[in-house]
């Protein structure tokens, strides 16, 4: 594990990035489902220290989630099977959202639905909200009826992009499946259709089997795939989402350290998100942070945005 | 509640694959209640990166215990520490039992590696607890004269005779039960055990909680992986063990998942 | 690890498997691409142990591969770039065959190719050889021209297998790759063509980035992952296929111990590859073996059959 | 050629980052030639599973000496390992250097990491081997008394100067075979020193074995994962540098990957 030090030298580095109009004081954001409404992690980390937070997944009526068990452990990773339980977004902006509103981060909610309407509805009612952003999953692996259908034709995103849109004062951030023959045909298809940035990877789908009881340890039987096992297939997806579309892209899958995410950002992303690694260690997130900026510092660059593409391919 | 790295003061195991662990942390061991947890980092590497859900057993000064059974990867490496070395817990986490005056006589229940978080509870009651503790055979009975220096009268059950009366640690429940002893019931242990124990509670009217276990992520209420069903005016609804549990009143849990 | 023990009790365990009327003598055999063409490994086991060997892909042409380095660790895993480097079809006969046609395990050759023809008249030439059976690579993400892109799309898939089962004399396995939105639809394409078997999965595409160089780590840009990480997408991918087709499968991803073999069967596959693992440990193959022997022994399990598809979903 | 767990008998740092092992195997001892390798399981951990290739530097009764540079998780690991620790060791690999009486006046190259497999081969020429050791600086000089102690000359060279002479380890080498010195060249280190030492031996008209280093896999031959560029009758084609190398003829290879 990366032993986390401060740069010691004396670079000043600029950290902000821009996401469609909105700043962000470091490229460093939550991803979705992995930090609840925000509030559990405040024990542990000082939120306004992160580039901004996503919350998790929102429908438009509450949702109960998949049975338990909802999570293994794999190589390297885990599965989770939570199948996006949610109070519902009344009872969001009603609840949760006064107790987050004023972190000094972006806010970004992520919203799910079963039906085109259901995103356009849950939009519309975010857009007169506190949130900064909204981030649309159309890649949910756990739920039959929601997210991954759309997701996974270019058609199908293309026009639920450009109808949430409509709808939508915020900006929109379409999140990407990784369970696509082809990412890039996905990727432009929800750029043509409007979206204003793209984040990716969801989780991959998986299955674990206990040999003993012979049975799947999810109840859900299969779950997504997260965590380091994950990241060169994300690093793989950025780069060639980066190279086919122009809108700036959220980096995420298996994000343990600055290094990864440096990874991710040369790869072409502007920001990035850690998840499944808050598990581990919950204050995992800040230490990326601090992370990518001891990588500047030590190659004595002095804005992170100089990352974002910059690999060269060989 | 905190990330603390901890010390190890003591690390032995003290029957066949169930080691006993103090650490230092002035923080856990004036902060936690009985039947709190910790989620413990069994060791640095990504491939196991999962915390594991450990329950407090006791504390004392500046010190915490927990008890653990070997089980898999991660309790494996657990149990490879040495005294001296650090170890990377958060806790206390979740809501322990309810400790209270207004109980007279508390009937404390565990099976298997349940028990350990009731060592700690028990002590909560200037010895008026009875406590009834199930355990396989005689080769995994742990803890008996420490649960008898705490408590008014302990009773050990084995599955199979071994150690203390064969059967179930619910049959000598029953007896004390029928003779209307009894006015809360704590419980920990099998999932069979906890049905059991609910069913007994609603057909003797007594108040009751019980600890549950379940696979967990965050162990801070962030993920919602930890999921069981309850049950409230008549609608289902999933809790999170680590933040609204692992203690439940058992009206409020199906214990059906 | 698993310390593997050999089963201490009486139990007769029957470790025979049948695929397209080929008989194992049990279900391990070892993966294209990670066992060279059998003879590197032969200081280090007893091949005649294994229930078969799948052989380096074979094009027709002799061909050079792609530029070093090919290979980087990931987490859990490794990413290769080989790029089919082979001797061609010929040279194979004439030079390796000899050397292995004798040896007492099943011998699966494994083909590529740019064009439907080349894959047909490579199966020509091996129908007449002593190899036992034929696998047909369609999801080689390392070349740009060969196999993948027959891989990916189900009606290039069912009639690149109809094709080749009129050339080809030995029973057909089709690899799969796990690159695709829905594995089903191409499993069940590649039985209506014809295949005999299916064997899944091929790597999954997948990049490294070096953050001091900037460049990549593999000289070809990106690569493909196998190894522990992937097992969980292998083991589902397995079990959906299991549900949708009804020739048998060879199942590979991952393996590392006698219980992963044992994961793999239960989600459906007769029989199982390993790969990655021997890189970590020569002995690998057989050390999964004797594990799936002592599950069997340790569950009074006597015919190995029996796990074939025995997961009971939740 | 086999698959050995050997035993440490002793591993020291003997300079910032290099650590020094002696291992014990009777078997890769007897069947070493200098110039192979070994390739070494440098943890249990899955999550770092693929073997380091790292070459024999010495060989003496049933020891097996190796020496390495710490640079990143792997040899991290392997520096980690204690006295008495197994290590799991495959070897030896490869084909080593050729040696032979016909060589009356053997030169050897070596900078960095790249002088360790060349001192048991400087062993074999009875002291007629003249020795050119480049180093980065003088922290990093290391084994300059024991090339002495079996060869005729060593000249030691450095990037800065710190130790020895400035400049490139060719330098002195130039000066050598300029006199009409050299009937073979032996070399192992990074690529542009290879590339040079490549470019003396076919303006001289010397023999020449380059030792290479490329990633690897299996490191027995079977995944063609550790490829380095050859030239045969203006054919290119790529050899393996676990099993046709890592000693090649500098004829043999364009050093262009
Ligand atoms: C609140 C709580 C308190 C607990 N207190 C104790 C205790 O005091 N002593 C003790 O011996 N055990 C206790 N357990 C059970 C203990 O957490 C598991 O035995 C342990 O996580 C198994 O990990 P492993 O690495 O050995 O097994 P593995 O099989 O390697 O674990 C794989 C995964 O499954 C999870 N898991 C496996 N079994 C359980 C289980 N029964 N409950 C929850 N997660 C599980 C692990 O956390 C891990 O994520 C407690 C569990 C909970 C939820
Ligand atoms: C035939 C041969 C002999 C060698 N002999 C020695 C020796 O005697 N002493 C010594 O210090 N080093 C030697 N090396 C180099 C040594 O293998 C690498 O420094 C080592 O593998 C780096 O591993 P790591 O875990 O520290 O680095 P990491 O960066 O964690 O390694 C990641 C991956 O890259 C590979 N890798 C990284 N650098 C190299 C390299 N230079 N060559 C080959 N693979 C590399 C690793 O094997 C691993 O697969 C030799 C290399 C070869 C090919
Ligand atoms: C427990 C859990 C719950 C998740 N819930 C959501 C969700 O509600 N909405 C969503 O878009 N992604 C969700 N994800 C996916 C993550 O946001 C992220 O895309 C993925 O986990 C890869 O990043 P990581 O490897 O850093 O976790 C969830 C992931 C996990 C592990
Ligand atoms: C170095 C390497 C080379 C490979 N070459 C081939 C190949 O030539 N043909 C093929 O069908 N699969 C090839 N594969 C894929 C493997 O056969 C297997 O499908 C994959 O690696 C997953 O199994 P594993 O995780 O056990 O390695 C190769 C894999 C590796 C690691
Ligand atoms: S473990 Fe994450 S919410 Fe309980
Ligand atoms: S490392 Fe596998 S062939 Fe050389």
């Amino acid at each position: 594990m990366l032993a986390v030090i401060e740069g010691n030298d004396k670079t000043v580095v600029d950290m902000k990035v821009n996401i469609a109009g909105v700043e962000f004081k470091n490229p460093v954001i939550t991803a979705s489902g992995t930090f609840g409404f925000g509030k559990e992690f405040s024990q542990y980390i000082d939120i306004s220290k992160l580039g901004g937070i996503t919350l998790k997944g929102l429908t438009l009526a509450p949702r109960e989630g998949n049975k338990p068990p909802r999570i293994a452990e794999t190589p390297a990773g885990i599965l989770n099977s939570v199948g996006l339980q949610n109070p519902g977004i009344e009872d969001f902006l009603k609840d949760e959202l006064p107790a987050i509103k004023n972190l000094d981060t972006v806010l970004i909610a992520n919203i799910s639905g079963n039906t085109i309407e259901d995103y356009c509805s849950i939009a519309e009612k975010l857009s007169d909200s506190d949130i900064d952003m909204i981030e649309m999953n159309i890649s949910c692996p756990n739920v039959k009826s929601g997210g991954i259908v759309f997701g996974t034709q270019p058609e199908t995103v293309n026009k639920i992009t450009g109808e949430v849109k409509k709808h939508c004062k915020k900006p929109l951030i379409v999140k990407l499946s990784p369970n696509v023959t082809d990412i890039t045909e996905i990727a432009r298809a929800a750029e043509a259709g409007g979206a204003d940035a793209l984040s990716l990877i969801n989780t991959i789908l998986g299955m674990k089997i206990d040999i003993h009881t012979k049975r799947p340890v999810l109840a859900n039987n299969v779950g997504g795939l997260s965590g380091p096992a994950v990241k060169p297939v994300a690093v793989r997806m950025v780069w060639q989402v980066a190279n086919a579309v122009k809108v700036p892209l959220i980096g995420m899958g298996g994000i343990m350290t600055g290094e990864d995410a440096v990874e991710f950002m040369l790869a072409g992303a502007t920001a990035v998100a850690v998840g499944t690694g808050m598990f581990k260690d919950p204050e995992m997130s800040v230490k990326v942070v601090n992370g990518i900026e001891k990588y500047l510092k030590d190659k004595g660059i002095n804005d992170v945005k100089e990352l974002i593409g910059a690999v060269i391919p060989n | 509640m905190g990330k603390n790295l901890c010390k190890i003061y003591s690390i032995d195991e003290i029957a066949a694959n169930i080691t006993d662990v103090v650490i230092e942390s002035e923080f856990i061991a004036s902060n936690a209640k009985p039947g709190q947890f910790l989620h413990i980092d069994c060791g640095d590497e990504i491939n196991n990166f999962l915390r594991r859900p450990i329950s407090i057993c006791d504390v004392y000064d500046n010190k915490v215990r927990f008890i653990f059974e070997v089980k898999g990867n991660g309790t494996n490496r657990l149990a490879a520490k040495k005294r001296g070395d650090i170890l990377d817990v958060l806790g206390p986490l979740g809501n322990g039992f309810t400790v209270s005056d207004e109980y007279k006589q508390p009937m404390i229940v565990g099976g298997g590696i349940g028990i350990f978080p009731l060592l700690n509870l028990a002590k909560q009651f200037d010895k008026k607890a009875e406590v009834f503790l199930g355990f396989r055979n005689k080769d995994r009975l742990v803890m008996e004269n420490e649960f008898k220096a705490v408590s008014k009268d302990v009773s050990i059950v084995s599955d199979d005779g071994s150690c203390g009366i064969k059967g179930l640690v619910t049959e000598p429940l029953i007896n004390r039960l029928e003779n209307g002893v009894g006015d809360i019931i704590y419980a920990c242990g099998p999932t069979p055990m906890l049905r059991a124990v609910k069913t007994l509670a609603e057909k003797y009217k007594v108040k009751c909680q019980l600890s549950l276990e379940q696979r967990m992520g965050c162990g801070i209420g962030a993920c919602l992986v930890c999921s069981c069903q309850t049950v409230f005016t008549g609608t289902k609804k999933y809790k999170k063990v680590c933040a609204d549990g692992p203690v439940f009143w058992s009206d409020e849990v199906t214990l059906n998942d």
